[in-house]
């Protein structure tokens, strides 16, 4: 049973998490036409937006309220108004998505009411605008709180309730925030070859994609369509990756009796055959033998690579959907899951994690704990303690600033298991020391591990 | 050196005035007051005559949901001033957003052991959870000095720089920093930074100014042996190595740099500069509220500086020895003589490739005008400059910097930047990673010139080699040649059948 | 005008360069139900075996004719005779392909004689399998010509002569050596998403390409099949990519008048346009929206990509047409060619490299010309010159043994030029170095070019 | 240690005569000799007994169209004994295909600077053209010689290592040497190893022992002082250090080891070899010629041993130290006492997870009998062996190893050993890197036996550890799991309909 451990410090040293509002303005991304909006002051949205646009390398929609110290006395109702009308009159969004950082609610705004009020007050202005709600303090949470609490507004807000005709066909795909474009589209491929016709929730593939658009556009392009998601209680079935995601389609159910599943993870042979096994079900359909292909090339993956992965330790440091995807990756390849950090202790995912304990953390407690590890997984703020500890670093989740190409590399299905396997083999191969006559002498060697287990950070 | 142009400045009021008229009237009366055209022909030489139509409106609010570049007073102090000392810890304090965001988006490059004696490229948050925000967070602040204490006890000194929450639930982070100070024997700085004070960053560098004077200055006895030739280095940040490009001139003039503020500075450089000669400002919007007070109070004197180029470096080293007189003046002659080869063959090597060729900048703190006779220097344009965040006198020293005709715009929106851009397409625009991608996509060449696109240095001669080529590396990269605008792409393309060779 | 420079030195030290049976026997491999036969001793072909499983880490079907000392001094016919006929016998393969080595090349023996005399007297017996014949002595050439050969060799052997009805959507494609199999994978797709038919020779994505099939076969699995290479005279249009292949479609036009197109490389966005259009051109059809999507994620890497690349110096040691399609990928991207290393002088594409001069040489000389280069490309015996010169080495072409997934990287049409993009990128991106204070002084850092350039190996 | 078992002798009987029923006859015939069932029980300690009908029919010439994994004379002299003599230039002479091909596939382990002083892991070719196979390559290997002169003056030392066509074109490589020795006053071997010589790798072996006899000794005055307790070891190649952890062993029972042929050595080392008091051979096949020579000519007595796995440790260093006397072997007890407890731990950890486990094992030189103690050693049970190039005394050597009923197979076929895999579904096959994806692909765990899988050393106590953990590692791994062999799988998969989570 795997322990979950509390916070060690009060501090952050070097934290591995990113706040709520972030990870609800990610989830509008990947809506069509749609307009994240921070209500707070407007240095969150120009770092967040920042953070966003070095970790996209594209053109990035964020907008703010711009609460000023007079709104920061007064309260933020007539900013959010005044930022509502001109978002609606300069660009027409499809969709606006307020999300609250610290400062209102620090203040303890009733938001919400705020909202009614503007889509009340200017009914026939921003007719053809969804404006929604994620609550998304910084002060709680993070990235796959504020992602799911997105969806979940979102779902609330637009989708049209009521028990509604099936169209045996069509899947709606709830996906998690640890999955890449490449992911999103190698999804959608994945479920139209048996035929069906999914509705991915966010689909950040079409907005975060790395393309160029034909004309200028100030919000997104691409995504999933406001229609679509009004009309996500005509699917058969609901599907949902990773457990944050949970809580979106429970409300789904609720408003329109669609039946889900939940996979916690489609990386892994076995996860991704019960996946093939589901929409084989579904749409009654034979395995394509494309699909069929893949899997074989993934258990031709799994034969190369396994002897690369064989007892070596790894040290993960990732949001817990994302922890449990790549820890039961990774012991599936015979490693050992060295360290496990993770940034909040709100997920059931974590009692799964094949770990003997939990951390609830920063990269500072990452980099202890780590030590005489293998391979440190984790975003890009891990390369120092990389580098000060001599272990190779691989980058998953967010932010991931200094290497090309990241929302492309494929992480799920059988592809991108095999991707996966290969990235990593790779990274060990390149690390690889040869012996040395004085390493040899197998007492000392033996004493070796405890010795390495001190770093510029554990003097407590 | 130099440049004698003039730019369309029809062209460019036209382009105001239909930027303009897609704003409702209220937020384009608000709006045009921001944005101007050059008209007054600059003189070189002059010395206090701005242009007449310079200056714009500035260091006004935002509008909700027009969103620009600007920051917030943590940025401007955390991100911007404090953040690069180099041996302080400093607390992000609030919740996790803000620190996390801004974490090494700066590239301030020092010298030390980080985690050890060093600590700029680490980030340190309190982290606030919903009980700190409820039962207030000083005694977490407490714990996390005691832990720092004890994790890096070779740290000189924290800073607390305060998120929004921390002035709003009442938090007394003074009366935290000085029990803790007393505690620790250290110096404890309490920053009260929040990012809903003022329209910008800016207001985030004088208060994060007003922390060095109240909680720096005048504290300890300073052991520090003071001579003749003493400066500080004021508001220059080691963007990519620029303060340390910059030292080696002054030194080679015969000065001695005692502090660096603050590029790779200790706390020590900050607590000795009062004993300096002269304070050489480099980033003036960021740090011209110390200097006042370093001049008031101790009688330092303050000059500005300009070492972007060769041009303004030799004017301003000249200007520099001026003030210690006829011995460095000789010095400094043999400096500008010694590098004349240097910056020759820089020239002969990328004027011809980059000759003529128009640039657009949109920048912070000194640099939509400093840069500019770097450009000029290489026989480049500059169309069109603005400042995200400066204040009136800003723009009356930008005067003197651009030519006739010169757009210019404050506090930008995307949309307004996107449209000049369209209207002018410049050979190059300089500007931040939030325009990087939009402008790339526009099909021209951009430069970082905040963070020098993980180049740089872009001070002194050294400098200006790797800034000319990299603005050739940008201008005259051969995908641009396959490059055309997307929405013109469309109408002829795709791939036209062509015979396969 | 770019230099052809003749070999420096007699000796060959830590050779680039690997022997035309090899090459042979690689394009044989992409045939279904094929059995290459190394005619020689037997140590080549287990060496050659070795270094193909190490390459591909698949089984590999490679036979010998196990020539003997006896052999040697009376002739090789009758092993040759009896290695085809107990291959026959015992896997009853499609196709035997003869490759020789230097062994029988340098007694002289006349083996298409020998061959023929075997068909003829046992013609019923191997009926059902051909028995081509490529001349590759191991003291010419390198892959590049054995591969050509080998094909050239196949098309006379088996290939229908005379004019035939065209079939109008029919592709006859002879790809080069140079492309993996994810790049022939790749190049099926895009050809079929035309509506196309390719039939591409060889087609090491079938046989080569990391699959489990689902019995114990002794011959290839997948690949061309020899009725395709016999009915290849009814291609509407032959396309040929790599100029190696151009006298092997030279062949196939002589023979039966198809058209042919040679590109001479497949990578950078002007290339592929061409190879687009013309694709459009043949099937009269709109280039899919799936084909322009890629174009335009292409374009955006160009623009994400081409600020690390400005100004880099590149060091390549290939073959000469996959020299070509690297040295012109990377200066259009922005880079300069430092050096440039090539195997033989044979090749017509040396003169259209991008560079000042083309080495015919071995790694050693790269090792001496890449000296302050940014960047090396070769292949994985490149990785200790990469270590002594502190430069890292980008892995390309044959062998790259200690990495996995290399059959898997793509590297021509959009997405390839895509992925190469990201992983120079991200290569540049891993090995940067921050100013310090002492590397500032201009001057200084304005001699040091040629200090660096002094290797173990410079002496001469 | 050790353990008692004795395997399905009739199952494999019948394998094999499944296997030789798919054969014409006359194939089936000469095959058949090549293949044998163990039928005698091993009686632990007998000396001289072998197993009758051990004597299977080896080193016998190869069949053409029927592949097996042998090697030929060039690699039994460049692959394994001169190769990695690592501060000679080792010339692969002839064209380029056959030093291409074989360079870096064995892991021989050295200390230098490479290309220094140390040329093992660099590939020297002489690279033939047409014109060198017609006129003769004698002056270009003039030419060559004289390169690696300027080049490397630091080589201690040249050999030419002659593929197939210098045979034919009668080129006189022995004139060669000798006049560039000569010249260069450095050690210059000729090597006549041209592939079509022999029936495998294993008369490369001979040719090269004689090229040591005939061109290294007794050249040069060796100034060496000599000592009691001197011993070559020889026929070890160092693959992953084993040399090395043999090496602290002998030295731990107070001998001096003087030599290591050829891992990591020196040709100082081969050319003060005979001063030598005992050669110590491991690889008995590919070296015993030259250590009979030495023990003719100058009475140099020699003596196998096996250091792979505790049992056989123990049994070898006291058989070694019995013939240097009671000092020796007290010191050896010592030794073994010492490491005791390692063992222990290491059977404790590793026994529960491997006992049971049935291995197949096919390699070279003396690993398929030398390594069979190791795994009992960890109560796991070898089912079947058998040599690549083998002479009929390897296999009554190994009849001292092998239970009853262990299937033997000499110079084995992919289809024979695929069949024999199939049948009995081993829990672990140990081979080389040619039969590894096909065993694998067929879901059976797979370790290297010749290179050690990247991993190493084997040899000795520290060796027993890696060993056991290897197996484990490749045995026990999670991906079996998932795996089921592909010609079974088609029938059930893909995939039923598993309700998701």
């Amino acid at each position: 049973m795997v322990r979950i451990l509390r916070k060690i410090k009060s501090a952050a040293v070097n934290p591995l998490k990113s706040s709520q509002p972030l990870g609800a303005a990610f989830a509008f991304l990947g809506v069509e036409g749609a307009m994240p909006l921070f209500h707070g002051s407007q240095g969150c949205t120009s770092f967040a937006l920042v953070l966003f646009v070095r970790h996209f390398k594209e053109a990035i929609p964020l907008q703010t309220t711009a609460m000023d110290e007079v709104a920061t006395i007064l309260g933020g109702a007539d900013h959010l108004e005044e930022a509502i009308l001109n978002l609606k009159t300069r660009t027409k969004p499809k969709l606006i998505g307020v999300c609250t950082t610290a400062l209102v609610e620090t203040r303890g705004e009733d938001c919400a009411s705020d909202i009614a009020n503007v889509k009340l007050k200017h009914a026939e202005e921003l007719a053809g605008t969804e404006v929604v709600l994620a609550n998304t303090p910084d002060f709680g949470g993070a990235i796959e709180e504020g992602w799911a609490k997105a969806v979940a507004a979102m779902i609330e807000g637009i989708t049209r309730s009521g028990a509604r005709t099936r169209q045996p066909k069509k899947i709606a795909i709830l996906p998690g925030c640890n999955l890449t474009v490449a992911d999103v589209e190698h999804l959608r491929d994945m479920v139209e070859s048996f035929g069906l016709k999914p509705v991915i929730l966010p689909d950040v593939s079409g907005s975060l994609d790395g393309t160029v658009p034909d004309r200028w556009v100030t919000t997104t392009y691409g995504g999933t369509s406001v229609e679509e998601i009004r009309e996500l209680g005509t699917a058969a079935q609901c599907i949902v990756i990773g457990e944050h995601m949970r809580h979106p389609a429970k409300t789904l159910h609720g408003l329109t009796g669609v039946p889900y599943a939940v996979f916690q993870s489609l990386t892994g042979l076995k996860a991704v055959d019960r996946f093939v096994s589901l929409l084989s079900a579904v749409s009654g359909a034979a395995v394509p033998a494309r699909v069929r292909r893949r899997r074989a090339q993934l258990e031709d993956a799994l034969l190369d690579g396994h002897f690369h992965f064989g007892g070596k330790r790894i040290a993960i440091a990732a949001e817990p959907d994302q922890l449990y995807q790549l820890a039961t990756f990774f012991t599936g390849m015979g490693c050992e899951i060295a360290a496990a950090v993770t940034t909040t202790d709100m997920s059931k995912i974590l009692q799964k994690v094949p770990a003997d304990w939990v951390q609830i953390g920063d990269l500072g407690d990452l980099e202890v704990l780590a030590a005489g590890a293998d391979l440190l997984v984790t975003h890009s703020h891990g390369r120092q303690a990389s580098r000060r500890l001599g272990i190779p670093l691989m980058r998953v989740g967010f932010p991931i600033f200094d290497r090309l190409g990241s929302q492309h590399k494929l992480t799920i299905l059988y592809r991108g298991t095999r991707d996966l396997i290969f990235d990593v083999a790779n990274i060990f191969q390149a690390n690889q020391h040869a012996p040395t006559p004085e390493a040899l002498d197998p007492f000392r060697k033996r004493e070796m591990p405890d010795e390495l287990r001190s770093s510029p950070l554990t003097r407590h | 050196m130099g440049l004698d142009y003039e730019n369309d400045g029809a062209l460019h009021a036209k382009l105001i005035e239909d930027v303009l008229s897609q704003y409702p009237d209220k937020a384009a009366k608000r709006r045009k007051k921001h944005l101007s055209v050059a008209t007054s022909k600059d003189e070189a030489g002059g010395e206090d005559k701005g242009l007449s139509e310079c200056d714009v409106k500035s260091n006004i609010k935002s509008i909700p949901g027009v969103m620009t570049i600007r920051g917030c007073a943590y940025a401007g102090s955390k991100g911007v001033v404090w953040g690069p000392v180099k041996d302080m810890v400093h607390i992000s304090h609030g919740p996790v957003g803000c620190g996390q965001y801004s974490w090494s988006q700066r590239r301030n490059y020092y010298v030390g052991t980080t985690g050890i004696d060093t600590f700029v490229t680490m980030q340190f948050t309190s982290d606030f959870q919903e009980k700190d925000i409820v039962f207030g967070g000083d005694k977490k602040l407490e714990k996390i000095i005691d832990e720092i204490e004890d994790l890096f006890p070779l740290s000189g000194g924290i800073s607390v720089q305060s998120e929004c929450p921390i002035g709003l639930i009442g938090d007394d982070i003074e009366a935290v920093s000085r029990k803790k100070a007393k505690e620790h024997e250290k110096t404890i700085v309490p920053v009260r930074c929040e990012g809903f004070r003022g329209v910008s960053q800016s207001l985030g560098h004088h208060i994060a100014n007003d922390a060095i004077r109240d909680w720096v200055f005048d504290k300890d006895d300073v052991a520090f042996e003071s001579g003749p030739y003493d400066v500080n280095v004021v508001g220059d940040y080691n963007i990519g190595g620029d303060a340390w490009a910059s030292r080696i001139l002054l030194e080679e003039i015969g000065l001695r740099v005692v502090g660096n503020w603050s590029g790779d500075a200790t706390l020590a450089e900050i607590e000795r500069a009062p004993k300096a000669k002269l304070n050489l400002i480099h980033c003036y919007r960021s740090m011209n509220y110390i200097c006042r007070h370093m001049e008031e109070k101790y009688g330092i004197a303050w000059m500005e500086y300009n070492f972007f180029g060769p041009s303004q470096i030799e004017a301003s080293l000249r200007n520099i020895a001026k003030h210690f007189g006829p011995e460095i003046e000789e010095k400094t002659e043999k400096v500008i003589a010694k590098y004349r080869p240097l910056v020759d063959a820089v020239i002969a090597k990328y004027q011809p490739r980059l000759e003529g060729r128009t640039v657009m900048l949109y920048v912070g703190g000194l640099r939509p005008r400093h840069v500019i006779t770097a450009y000029e220097d290489l026989a480049m344009v500059i169309v069109g400059t603005g400042y995200e965040f400066a204040h009136n006198d800003d723009y009356q020293r930008t005067g003197h910097y651009v030519k006739n005709g010169t757009l210019i715009y404050d506090d930008v929106t995307g949309y307004e930047l996107e449209k000049f851009i369209e209207g002018i397409r410049p050979d190059l625009v300089g500007s931040g990673i939030k325009e990087k991608y939009p402008v790339q996509k526009m099909g021209i060449p951009f430069r970082q010139m905040h963070s020098w696109d993980y180049s740089g240095p872009y001070h002194g001669y050294d400098g200006f080699a790797i800034f000319a080529r990299d603005m050739d590396l940008a201008i005259n990269n051969p995908v641009w040649g396959l490059y055309r605008a997307p929405w013109k792409k469309m109408k002829d393309a795709p791939l036209r059948a062509v015979a396969a060779e």
